[in-house]
């Protein structure tokens, strides 16, 4: 399907608000389950977006932006996921894998900005030294808004302008090739878990994977709430021991009961 | 600077303080990362401690334009940590050297804490209403995380209210919460497996011409598939280096292969 | 239905063996659980007895007399649940409702009567200093049957010679008030459950209430019985481990193996 | 005192008295509680102990005459102990000292075990059976608790044979005992609520015109109503000091009205 | 049905290399399981020999050769099982109750081998006192030979040769003689079980055991390897907690965080 | 002895003395039991310590025939210790008296590890494949011992690297590896019962006319027959000290008695 001018600007829009989020990180607006839920207002189909955001927040999931790194853009991917899959037709799991073009783009760019924007240092320096308190707040919206824009515009482009050439591409991709997408794309929340596991996953902690595995393998429930809620008893349960521990090494818990 | 005449802050200016603390990132950039927005979080408390001392703000400010790096919740703890200091007419040096050793281990704890324990929790949450097709999903992921976001609240005043105390606190449970956060992630990360990593033979692929080759992982282990998947990727990323982009497009140049060759 | 002479004399006796068995508390066949079963064949309607058994029992689950207080009479709730469903004919989620005020009767008579068998004490004090064996066995004897009596005569007054009042007041209940009493029937469990947890949960154990909650709504299960024997097993691993620990302060446990 | 003669009390006496301590309720009072139960199960031991000196029987009987309250088996095991030590021909005050300070903490012990643990154990296990309209319920019940009744004879013979070694007994594992019941305690609670605890609101109930209520909460987390709902009252009863009666009142007049409005 | 003499003779070969295995205990090819299998593929019947290697498997689990013991022969009751199902018509089960008396006869003549073999020490010494290597080879050698024969021996004259009088035996036995048979064989494996417990159940792991019950009789699996997986965890996180606290107990573990 | 030239063996030769040591069961007897293998196994590689010097290939294999019996993995790494001591001149006393101390507290942990463990969750997870009919049974056991049998490689390298230091290690992990391996063994024997003992009345066994007795245990806990019977057998066995021999038969016994009545 084609997206229309408005759709386009409004999805530009949905970039702009997305992107100031993204840089503050502070509603997880930005995130794909949430930028693919509004894209899919803005292109009429609510559940598209719920089911591509539901694809792309998995596949991004370990995908952060820990100690300042840039990652494959969460916020791109998850909108360009959602509009490749309107307008090419194909199902969630592919244009995931589609939209990664987009996502890396949007990776380099925020690293050539945060490079650029090394220089304000030199304007915020003068700025302290003068104490003047609203112009730091200025220059900081500026960057800010010169960041969502960037986003804006990309999102403008990629989705609406050249709309026409990626649905020719892909209307042209051989099954096997769109079946491949859609393998990668079942394949891809692999990635994002094994990136949560290089910093969580220790030797004291291991057998926790693999007990959350197998209850999740073999007891049928709605979603992790549940298989959380034990995680977080288990936590609890160690840190009271622990301390207990403590305490009684330094002398004498227990001295309630009689 | 003994003469210095201060204005106390009251308990509204800090939760003030805190909401405005989500301006952090505004402005980041690889030469000093969050310095902007942590200086610029705090420069109107600043202002509002010395009044038309200008001097003293400006002082004040520029002793904040550092380099700093940690995460969102915890550089609020921060500021309201610093404020405390400033208002008490603490040296600055001091309040520097502070915030150069506290904001390591309170990234690695709100990191713990935010992104790898909040965050997937919720997603998958959020993720399996989704698949219902309900529009619960992402309404319940903004309702978690505005929580997480107005925490940012209590944390500004806890690291007000602290003091200088907040050291001591923060060296008797940083390691605890991270354990604690670890188990917790890395439970949920082995329940996520199986729901949510689809590798699977497909029933038309079979051995010695009947036997079809998922029905013998399902047999020994259902998702041992995903799980061993998730473990493959996990060794490549851990002992060999591997980065995501890497992964990214090796997985999807093999998925094409063996969808060319009808194996998945 | 209506109750026969017969039948409320029965239903005393039944009071009359139950009130002396909670003075006693030693079989606990005073329950709800029992009596209602007793109830219930006195009656003629086993199954009744059996159903308003369950609903009664788990509502006074947590009405204990822990330290001496009195509670809701659980023997007169169980008893008049059972006649009240009986005769009018409603749930036994709604009868259970409709008793409490005869539990509320039970449990105010209960007072008295502890407050007034205070005067007994001076007896008492004389036959121990006599030394007298059997007027003391008298004199207990003589205090039990009068409380086990009072119960007699109130069930029999409650459920025979008032059950025609009742049945009529009963049947003029419009059918959202029965049905709020069947509600709140299935809401009283509650009651007895937030008793226990008043005094057994502490942060300790907190974890284990989740534990529990998590494993019952997700493993179907047929009885609480295997969470019981899974609950021990923890327990008894724990009590292990804490003695293991002491052990292992004190110096030296582990000994055994080379 | 020295030169009072007594008799050897045998196994058959213990195991007779500790039949005899269910009276221990039996004239029950607010002015001392238990104190006619519990003297009238030693008294026949006394006299059996003195003989025809009635004069030590009397002394003994009223030694025991004072307030006491505890629980029920454990009451038993304390009779034990004070035969032994009455039998070894003990200092009377003595002996009044030991049950004084062992009243209360046996009471917490039994109360844990027996109240909060057997009760409400074997209570859903009837309870199921019975809702399968099966007589097996009301049968099993009473079966396990002709087994706690009977378990007071051990107990007596425990606090006879261990005489003023009891004590030490008490205070290395009362805390460790009442601990391990609370666990099982709570957990059994906790997967009772499901099962017996029937919050949930009508299919006709629903908001936006089509979503029902019931639906959000089920994929959320099935019975979290029922859940939410004990804690509640548990907040009630623990905060605000809401007692049984009141709670019982109110969820009665509560649900008329939810009904009326069929809301529930 | 009838057992050919080639098929006697494959037999017997299958006997003569599981007994070798079965000495050396190296590749565990002499358990029921196993055995059982060749057997099954040698009479053309595999399903047969997947069934009756999972009966007799189970039966002979704990029935080990700990300690230089020598049991029931698992080697020689897996074969004879087989057989005597595919001879006589009847179940795996029963046919592991009529296997039994086969099993007894290699168990004694294990112990008689073993017995004579105490022989061959005075050669072996000798042997050492030259240093002489492959003389000691070409003993061990013919030792194992020896004891490999025998088994081999022992099967075809107990599957071949006596077939017929064995299929007339069983064919003259009551249907609730079978029946009876059957039932043995669905209870035998509760001995291996039994057998199990008495080396590894200690006071300390008692709790496992109904932890393991619980969770298999509840939770639908297809196998126990999820419930090993748990095991092995479970194991794991405790030897992690007392290497914690020796490290504990010892000086200041916990140093890492700040 | 000081005089003596030694050659030095290789990596590759104590892996090959590790598959060689596969023969320690080999001309097993009630004499000396294992001592034939273990000699044989360390034979050749005396000779190639002390090349043409049969003298001390003699002495070498008269100190390792005496009386020994341990489990066969720890055999191997017992044979590559005792090579690595050769090789460094150690007194042959030294040598025996360091056997015949570990061999024991050796066959406890390799017992654990391999027959109480390994071998009953090979077994579980081969026959409930062979009860589908899949002849992935005896292949996944096949493969799984395969791997358990040359596990012995490392085991024979592991001895023969740590040569004395293997004495403290194995003091140090003994009791904590068979006390894991004992918890591992149990649980999975727990969860066998259920599925692997089959102990149920038939529908026709009823009391009062229709109740069927296999319906009342069921609903009380499913499966508590066949945990009561082997907790009897396990009773037996440890306390009234049947043995397996009789268990059986009294099994077969008792079950055509139970079959000729109906009730089985
Ligand atoms: O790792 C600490 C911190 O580093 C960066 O500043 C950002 O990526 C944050 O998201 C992160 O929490
Ligand atoms: O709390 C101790 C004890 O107090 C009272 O005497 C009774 O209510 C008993 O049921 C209870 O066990
Ligand atoms: O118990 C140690 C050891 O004893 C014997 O030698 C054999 O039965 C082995 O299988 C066992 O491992």
């Amino acid at each position: 399907m084609e997206i229309t001018l408005v759709q386009g600007l409004l999805l530009a829009l949905v970039a702009f608000i997305g992107s100031l989020d993204q840089q503050m990180e502070v509603f997880l607006i930005f995130r794909p389950i949430i930028v693919c839920f509004f894209s899919g207002i803005v292109l009429g189909d609510v559940q598209l977006g719920l089911s591509s955001g539901a694809v792309a927040e998995l596949a991004y999931l370990g995908l952060l932006t820990i100690g300042g790194t840039v990652p494959p853009n969460p916020l791109i991917a998850g909108i360009m996921t959602t509009v490749i899959a309107y307008t090419s037709g194909v199902s969630a799991e592919a244009a995931l894998g589609l939209s990664l073009p987009f996502a890396l783009l949007g990776q380099w760019i925020g690293m050539i900005l945060s490079t650029l924007y090394s220089g304000l240092m030199k304007f915020a320096d003068d700025i302290c030294a003068r104490g003047d308190v609203a112009a730091l707040g200025r220059l900081i919206a500026l960057a800010a808004f010169g960041k969502a824009l960037v986003s804006a515009v990309v999102i403008f482009l990629s989705a609406y302008l050249i709309q026409e050439p990626i649905t020719v591409l892909v209307s042209q991709f051989p099954e096997w090739l769109i079946h491949g997408f859609r393998v990668a794309g079942n394949l891809l929340p692999g990635v994002g878990l094994a990136l949560l596991l290089k910093v969580m996953l220790k030797v004291d902690n291991v057998a926790y994977l693999f007990i959350g595995f197998i209850i999740a393998t073999y007891v049928e429930m709605g979603n992790v709430l549940p298989i959380a809620i034990i995680a977080v008893c288990i936590t609890f349960l160690s840190y009271i021991n622990s301390k207990d521990r403590q305490a009684y090494d330094v002398g004498g818990v227990d001295d309630d009961g009689i | 600077m003994m003469t210095v005449s201060r204005n106390k802050l009251t308990k509204k200016d800090i939760t003030n303080m805190s909401l405005l603390s989500a301006v952090l990132q505004l402005g980041f950039n690889y030469e000093r990362m969050q310095a902007m927005g942590f200086c610029f979080t705090m420069a109107p408390y600043f202002k509002k401690i010395y009044g038309d001392n200008t001097e003293e703000v400006a002082a004040a400010m520029t002793n904040n334009i550092d380099f700093i790096n940690t995460e969102m919740h915890m550089a609020t703890f921060l500021n309201g940590l610093i404020l405390s200091l400033e208002e008490a007419g603490e040296d600055r040096e001091l309040i520097r050297n502070i915030k150069n050793g506290l904001f390591g281990p309170l990234a690695g704890l709100g990191d713990a804490i935010f992104w790898f324990t909040l965050l997937p929790i919720s997603a998958a949450i959020a993720v399996s209403l989704n698949k219902q097709g309900s529009i619960l999903g992402p309404i319940v992921y903004m309702v978690i995380h505005f929580f997480g976001a107005i925490s940012r609240v209590p944390l500004g005043h806890l690291g007000y209210n602290l003091g200088t105390n907040a050291i001591d606190l923060i060296r008797d449970n940083a390691t605890a919460i991270t354990k604690a956060a670890g188990v917790l992630g890395v439970m949920v990360v082995g329940a996520l497996i199986p729901s949510y990593v689809n590798f699977s033979f497909p029933e038309t692929f079979v051995i010695f011409d009947v036997v079809p080759v998922q029905g013998i992982f399902d047999t020994i282990l259902p998702n041992m598939l995903p799980l061993g998947f998730v473990l493959f990727l996990h060794y490549l990323i851990k002992n060999k280096n591997v980065n995501a982009v890497q992964l990214i497009f090796g997985i999807i140049v093999v998925s094409i292969i063996l969808s060319f060759f009808g194996i998945m």
